[in-house]
């Protein structure tokens, strides 16, 4: 625990300064579980699949956390249960001081008049039988307003998301992809959040869609001074975006780091490995790609140590021993590992070669 | 897989349990049990009382209860009252003679729906085709026991093919189990077609085409095997409802079976053997469903993939 | 269900049909270009329309007459003759009108079980797939008790309980049929609880029964119709079929399996007196059957009947 | 692997000098239209490339600009609203599309073979994985039960599937994503067809995963000399192992050249567009580059320049006329009146 609040002190962002003292969002010990496989004659659950397992995570208020990792390593489930869509196994959220998992209704209602979120799939977002008013409204109900009120406010908020006021009575199956994006973003923005969970929010689009989205979400952030949490699984969109990025395999975070320390110098075998296999159009040549042997482990009972031992090129006697705990690396206080024998690659083998300033 | 079976066995037994409680109570608390009926033929008060403590109807019920299970488990549920045929005989007879009809419909079911629904889906939109589905169509919204009578007048009355009514040989079997089986028939012809069709348009249809496979050998053999799953699912659905029918076709070919005894002794309020009939008729229907169950579970291959959540 | 991008843009054919996804006045769009739920639609009115007809002359008793006055004079007269555009029975009494007034029965009987099965199915399936937890277990405990059950079975055992009549197949229907689309309901209700604009309309605050209200029922609304289409026929068949073997509704009340029943027995004079109402029930059974098929393909190609 | 089995790997490393097989695969005119309620539309629009012996060719593309359609007229695989109205498919010098069904049929699997998008939902789910590999060599008669058994075991071997000989036995379901895209290869190349397409081969798998497969794909080109068609929208993936690159947009094609050349030096306003609004090469801190607008509707394509009203470089040519494809330097083809130089910064 100590570690992570030596983490929480880590430099905000650039684009939206706040306080250095204390996070947002802070996260503790959160875990998921869920029964995977049932047997016997009542039933009852026989194997556990470990979604998440004790992450701990600090997101200071204007920053750009990201969390990367490949599908399944639970970091949509992370991102659900600190928005409290699905119950947690154990741990604790907090946010500005409130105990967010253990929120009563009144303060529930108020931690989502602060914290939104925004979806991969632009088509499973919306309701297909509701008009892009009525969808972006249901975010004004609890805010007492008269019906013209709500209209001028939904026109409003479309012409943030850059829509003309005219789609207010189209319906979903009308959009482009990017278009329904904007629509959900424009639900999310009607309670004036703070934060903002931004699950995979670009994904599911084309690449000149994806660059205009992403340049659309770092204006937002500018103009309302928004925190992020920005999950995806494309490394390029990552170090676009990513003030700080946290790294998780199989339901553990594995990597946090400022965004040029993570891609400069990654020194968690899995990251190297995931860094050095994106394929990219800026360096020569597969010659360099860490290929990790064999697959992606279920995380129905995973080992009790290190959950990367199955595929790691630098195991040793004791990751099959002990869980490793996310520790400081020697000689900064802001990059953490969660590794017993790591080893910051050679210069010039470190992943992408981006022109990143 | 084993522990699925048992799980599935023990819950049949349990249903069977809920089943006997409901028709025992049911049919026990039924407004006017037996002795009101021979009471009003005989017109004997006394006769009545006796009859009643002969029956053990004085009884507590909860004890009623247990000995009609104990009489029924040890195979002595007693006689009719009507009758006085030892229930145990009718069981069997009309038992052995409803499984036969059932499973004869069920058979034609099965043994004509499954080609002519993938025969269909084959030939999508052609001639034949909408023939079938015409068929289909009209199968399900003729009622059968109109459809019976109708087959009566035709085949039994008009051109004395197949005898009129009457449990029997073979000959008694055909008219019936034609009855019985043709509004699934339709049903699953559909089913099938339908299952087929959206089998042909999954990702690995192309694959097949990709191969280089013949159409004869992507219908008939990847097509057909991965369309029966919902076919042998759908048949938990479909064996109740052809069991539910013999009630209807047996008594109109007065074939007797459960079906037409139960409804006999409803009629006569011939309670004891009612209980039997209905309690067996339900056990039938419990273990059918059950073995439609595990038949589902042996056909899919994913059947494990499906026990984990996820 | 839900279409994703991958799907959509395949090949730029964008072949996949918006499906189940549209708007309600799309559908009717598609079910007037479906020639035959058309005609299934066509049907069904026409058969409600005759069934208020019905109702009206069941109930009022100074149009009693119109199906209860024999004439032994003019029994079993063909069909076309002098007054009698459907003929009469071995009592003489009016075909049509009795046809009529049977049809009103069954399309009270019917139309009523199946919106009890509905309201029941729907709240208790939604209440399953929706909440979770124990009402889920509870519901669906009750739904596996009786689901499997066969239809007929049930009614024979409750007319031995109450008697014979409308009252033991009503109830039958009732207890039967609602486990069956509750089922349905729950698996879609879930489904849908799993769908992203469900999810932010919890992150919006929107109270529970706003949500079921508001996002899953209009999303349900397809198959709510298409069962709904499924449950009447069912119900009219079974409530025929049941009257037929004699343990439905009484004489001298017309209802369709009996007026069958009753005209079997003389069929080698006429067969007119089973043949038309074997007839009309098809009809009605045909057109609700196309209708539901129809819709059925216009909202959830993956629902069967049942 | 052992032996120099092909000419083609024996002729060079893959930066490759003009090929020694010719080309064994010729598209020439492709036009494939759609019918769709309002009329009919071509979704691959009188398209021609060539892919030269052992050589991968990347068609690059957004989703929607006719690459997986262009694939399945090559193999006659269409949807039924789709039909291809012209051109001509040249498979070693024979036209696909005079072939009639049952020779198509002999030539699917066993010429050119293709791997699909999605590794998950490709395979029969109730058939053995070995019963399907088997199938295919039993259907182009090349080998009896035995040897199409030991065959299979074989290409599973090559694919990198462990104890192959047991896992033949076992089911779809019982294999991962990244493993049954092994297996899909596998089937691929049982028959070692001279042509592979491969639409989008790992879009669907983790980036550790597309790693594995694309080296995979690396490997098994250079041992059985086949060329390849690799569909994707994934610009670095092309980047990593094509020889040449196909752009299309709009159901055309507008830039073909070697991978060097359209990485480096891409010509046609649309390709440069693309690369740079790729997140990767742009400045932290700064929008993205983007291309403004939206691609037409099939329905709704211009008569002019289809990339006209999104293109910076437009001139008034653009908008009276429809460019042609026009072999520019070298080995590059562009469609584009007004093509600029454009050198893209890398490093710094």
């Amino acid at each position: 625990m100590e570690i992570e609040s030596s983490a929480a002190s880590t430099q905000p962002s650039s684009s939206s300064g706040s306080g250095t003292n204390g996070s947002l969002l802070q996260v503790r010990g959160l875990s998921k579980s869920f029964p995977a496989e049932r047997g016997g004659l009542l039933g009852r659950p026989t194997a556990w699949l470990s979604a998440v397992d004790d992450v701990d995570l600090d997101i200071a208020a204007g920053e750009t956390l990201a969390l990367v990792g490949e599908s399944g390593c639970g970091k949509s489930t992370l991102a659900r249960m600190i928005m409290r869509l699905i119950p947690a196994t154990a741990g604790t959220v907090d946010f500005a001081g409130l105990d967010v998992l253990n929120a009563d209704r009144q303060e529930l209602l108020r931690y989502r008049q602060q914290a939104q979120m925004i979806f991969q799939d632009p088509y499973g977002s919306l309701d297909p039988r509701m008009n892009v008013d009525a969808i972006i409204a249901e975010g004004l109900a609890r805010q007492g307003l008269n019906k013209a009120k709500r209209r001028s406010r939904v026109r409003q908020l479309l012409d943030v998301v850059e829509l003309s006021a005219d789609v207010a009575d189209r319906y979903p199956h009308e959009f482009s992809g990017g278009q329904r994006q904007r629509i959900s973003i424009a639900r999310a923005l009607a309670v004036n959040p703070t934060f903002i969970v931004a699950d995979e929010p670009v994904s599911a689009l084309d690449v000149s869609v994806q660059s205009t989205m992403l340049n659309f979400l770092h204006d937002l952030q500018d103009r309302f001074g928004l925190t992020y949490l920005f999950i995806s699984h494309d490394m390029s969109v990552v170090r676009h975006v990513a003030d700080r990025v946290a790294v998780m395999y199989l339901g553990k975070i594995v990597e946090t780091a400022p965004v040029e320390e993570l891609f400069g110098n990654p020194l968690h075998p899995y990251t190297q490995a995931l860094l050095s296999s994106v394929p990219t159009v800026s360096r020569e040549g597969p010659s360099e790609r860490i290929v990790l042997e064999g697959d992606v482990p279920s995380a129905i009972d995973p080992p009790e140590a290190c959950r990367f031992t199955g595929r790691c090129f630098r195991v040793i006697d004791s990751c099959r021993a002990a869980v490793p705990p996310l520790e400081d690396s020697a000689g900064t206080s802001h990059h953490h590992v969660a590794c017993f024998n790591y080893e910051a690659l050679p210069r010039g083998r470190s992943g992408t070669q981006g022109n990143h300033s | 897989m084993t522990a699925y079976v048992l799980r599935r066995f023990v819950y049949a037994i349990f249903l069977l349990f809920i089943a006997s409680l409901f028709v025992f109570y049911g049919l026990r608390v039924a407004p006017g049990d037996v002795t009101d009926y021979i009471r009003t033929v005989t017109s004997g008060q006394e006769f009545g009382e006796t009859l009643r403590e002969q029956l053990g109807l004085n009884e507590p019920l909860p004890a009623q209860y247990f000995v009609f299970v104990k009489n029924y488990l040890s195979g002595d549920p007693g006689n009719s009252i009507i009758t006085g045929a030892p229930i145990t005989e009718i069981l069997k007879d009309s038992g052995v003679n409803t499984v036969k009809l059932g499973a004869s419909a069920i058979i034609i079911v099965y043994l004509l729906a499954i080609p002519l629904g993938l025969f269909a889906a084959w030939r999508r939109n052609s001639p034949q085709d909408q023939t079938i589905r015409f068929l289909a169509v009209l199968g399900m919204g003729v009622p059968n026991f109109f459809l019976a009578i109708l087959l009566i007048q035709l085949f039994a009355v008009k051109l004395g093919w197949f005898p009129v009514a009457g449990p029997g040989g073979l000959r008694h079997l055909v008219l019936p189990a034609v009855v019985l089986a043709l509004e699934s028939l339709a049903i699953n012809i559909r089913l099938m077609r339908s299952s087929v069709l959206e089998e042909a348009a999954k990702d690995y249809m192309r694959t097949l085409r990709a191969k280089g496979l013949r159409q004869r050998r992507i219908m008939w053999a990847h097509a057909l095997r991965n369309s029966l799953v919902p076919v042998v699912a759908f048949a938990g659905i479909v064996i109740p409802l052809i069991l539910g029918y013999t009630l209807i076709v047996e008594v109109i070919f007065r074939f007797q079976g459960i079906g037409f005894q139960l409804v006999e002794s409803i009629q006569n309020r011939d309670y004891a053997l009612a209980q039997s009939l209905a309690l067996l008729f339900t056990a039938v229907v419990i273990f059918s469903n059950f073995l439609a169950d595990i038949g589902h579970q042996l056909l899919d291959p994913r059947v494990r993939e499906r026990t984990v959540a996820r | 269900m839900a279409t994703r991008p991958a799907d959509v843009h395949t090949g730029g054919a964008a072949l996949a049909a918006s499906g189940a996804e549209g708007r309600l006045r799309d559908a009717f769009v598609l079910l007037w270009a479906n020639k035959v739920a058309l005609l299934g639609l066509v049907l069904t009115i026409l058969f409600l329309l005759i069934g208020m007809a019905g109702i009206v002359i069941l109930l009022h008793p100074g149009l009693h007459h119109l199906w209860e006055d024999q004439n032994l004079r003019a029994v079993l007269v063909t069909p076309g003759s002098e007054g009698h555009l459907l003929g009469t029975d071995n009592f003489g009494r009016d075909l049509l009108w009795r046809i009529v007034a049977a049809t009103g029965l069954s399309a009270l009987m019917a139309v009523g079980v199946t919106a009890f099965v509905i309201v029941v199915g729907l709240v208790m399936g939604s209440v399953a797939g929706f909440f979770g937890g124990r009402a889920d277990t509870g519901i669906t405990g009750l739904i596996d008790l009786t689901w499997g059950f066969p239809l007929l079975l049930v009614a024979v055992i409750f007319a031995g309980m109450v008697g014979k009549g409308l009252n033991a197949v009503v109830a039958a229907a009732a207890v039967i049929l609602w486990a069956g689309f509750a089922r349905i309901i729950r698996a879609q209700v879930k489904t849908l609880r799993e769908r992203e604009f469900v999810e932010a309309a919890r992150m919006l605050g929107t109270p529970a029964w706003k949500i079921l209200v508001r996002h899953m029922w209009p999303n349900v609304l397809g198959t709510v119709l298409v069962m709904a289409s499924y449950y009447v026929a069912i119900t009219i068949i079974v409530e025929a079929g049941f009257s037929f073997i004699g343990l439905g509704v009484q004489p001298p009340t017309p209802s369709l399996g009996g007026i069958i029943a009753e005209g079997r027995n003389f069929w080698s004079v006429s067969i007119w007196p089973s043949v038309i109402p074997g007839a009309t029930i098809a009809l009605i059974v045909l057109g609700l059957n196309s209708l539901g098929d129809g819709l059925r393909d216009i909202f959830d190609p993956r629902l069967r009947r049942f | 692997m052992e032996d120099g089995r092909t000419l083609q790997e024996q002729a060079g490393p893959p930066q490759r000098e003009p090929p020694v097989s010719g080309e064994p695969l010729v598209v020439e005119s492709l036009t494939t239209e759609i019918r769709r309620r309002r009329g009919s539309f071509a979704a691959v629009d009188n398209v021609s490339f060539s892919v030269r012996g052992s050589e991968i060719l990347g068609l690059v593309g957004e989703s929607g600009c006719g690459k997986t359609l262009t694939a399945l007229s090559i193999m006659r695989l269409l949807p039924e609203a789709a039909r291809i109205t012209s051109g001509r498919v040249l498979l070693g010098g024979r036209d696909l599309r005079g072939l009639r069904e049952a020779d198509m049929r002999g030539i699917r699997g066993k010429d050119v073979a293709m791997v699909f998008q999605e590794p998950m939902t490709s395979l029969d789910p109730s058939f053995t994985i070995g019963m399907q590999l088997i199938e295919t060599i039993r259907a182009h008669g090349a080998g009896t039960k035995r040897e199409a058994r030991d065959r299979s075991i074989e290409m599973l071997e090559n694919v990198g599937i462990p104890r192959a000989a047991t896992r033949l036995d076992d089911y779809p379901y019982q294999y991962s994503g990244g493993m049954r895209q092994r297996v899909m290869l596998a089937l691929a190349l049982l028959l070692e067809p001279a042509v592979l397409i491969a639409d989008e081969p790992t879009t669907a798998l983790d980036v550790t995963i597309q790693a594995q497969i694309l080296d995979l794909i690396l490997q098994l080109r250079d041992e059985h000399g086949m060329s390849v068609i690799l569909i994707t929208h994934d610009l670095g993936v092309v980047h990593e192992i094509a020889d040449r690159v196909a752009v299309m947009y709009a159901s055309e094609i507008v830039e073909t050249a070697t991978a060097g050349e359209i990485f480096r030096k891409p010509q046609h306003p649309y390709t440069q567009g693309l690369l740079r609004s790729l997140p990767e090469l742009a400045r932290r801190g700064t929008p993205l580059p983007v291309i403004e607008g939206r691609v037409p509707e099939l329905g709704a394509l211009p008569a002019s320049c289809r990339f006209g009203p999104r293109c910076p470089n437009r001139i008034t040519r653009c908008d009276d006329e429809h460019p042609t494809l026009e072999r520019a330097n070298g080995d590059r083809e562009l469609r584009c009146f007004n093509p600029t130089e454009f050198e893209l910064r890398l490093g710094h």
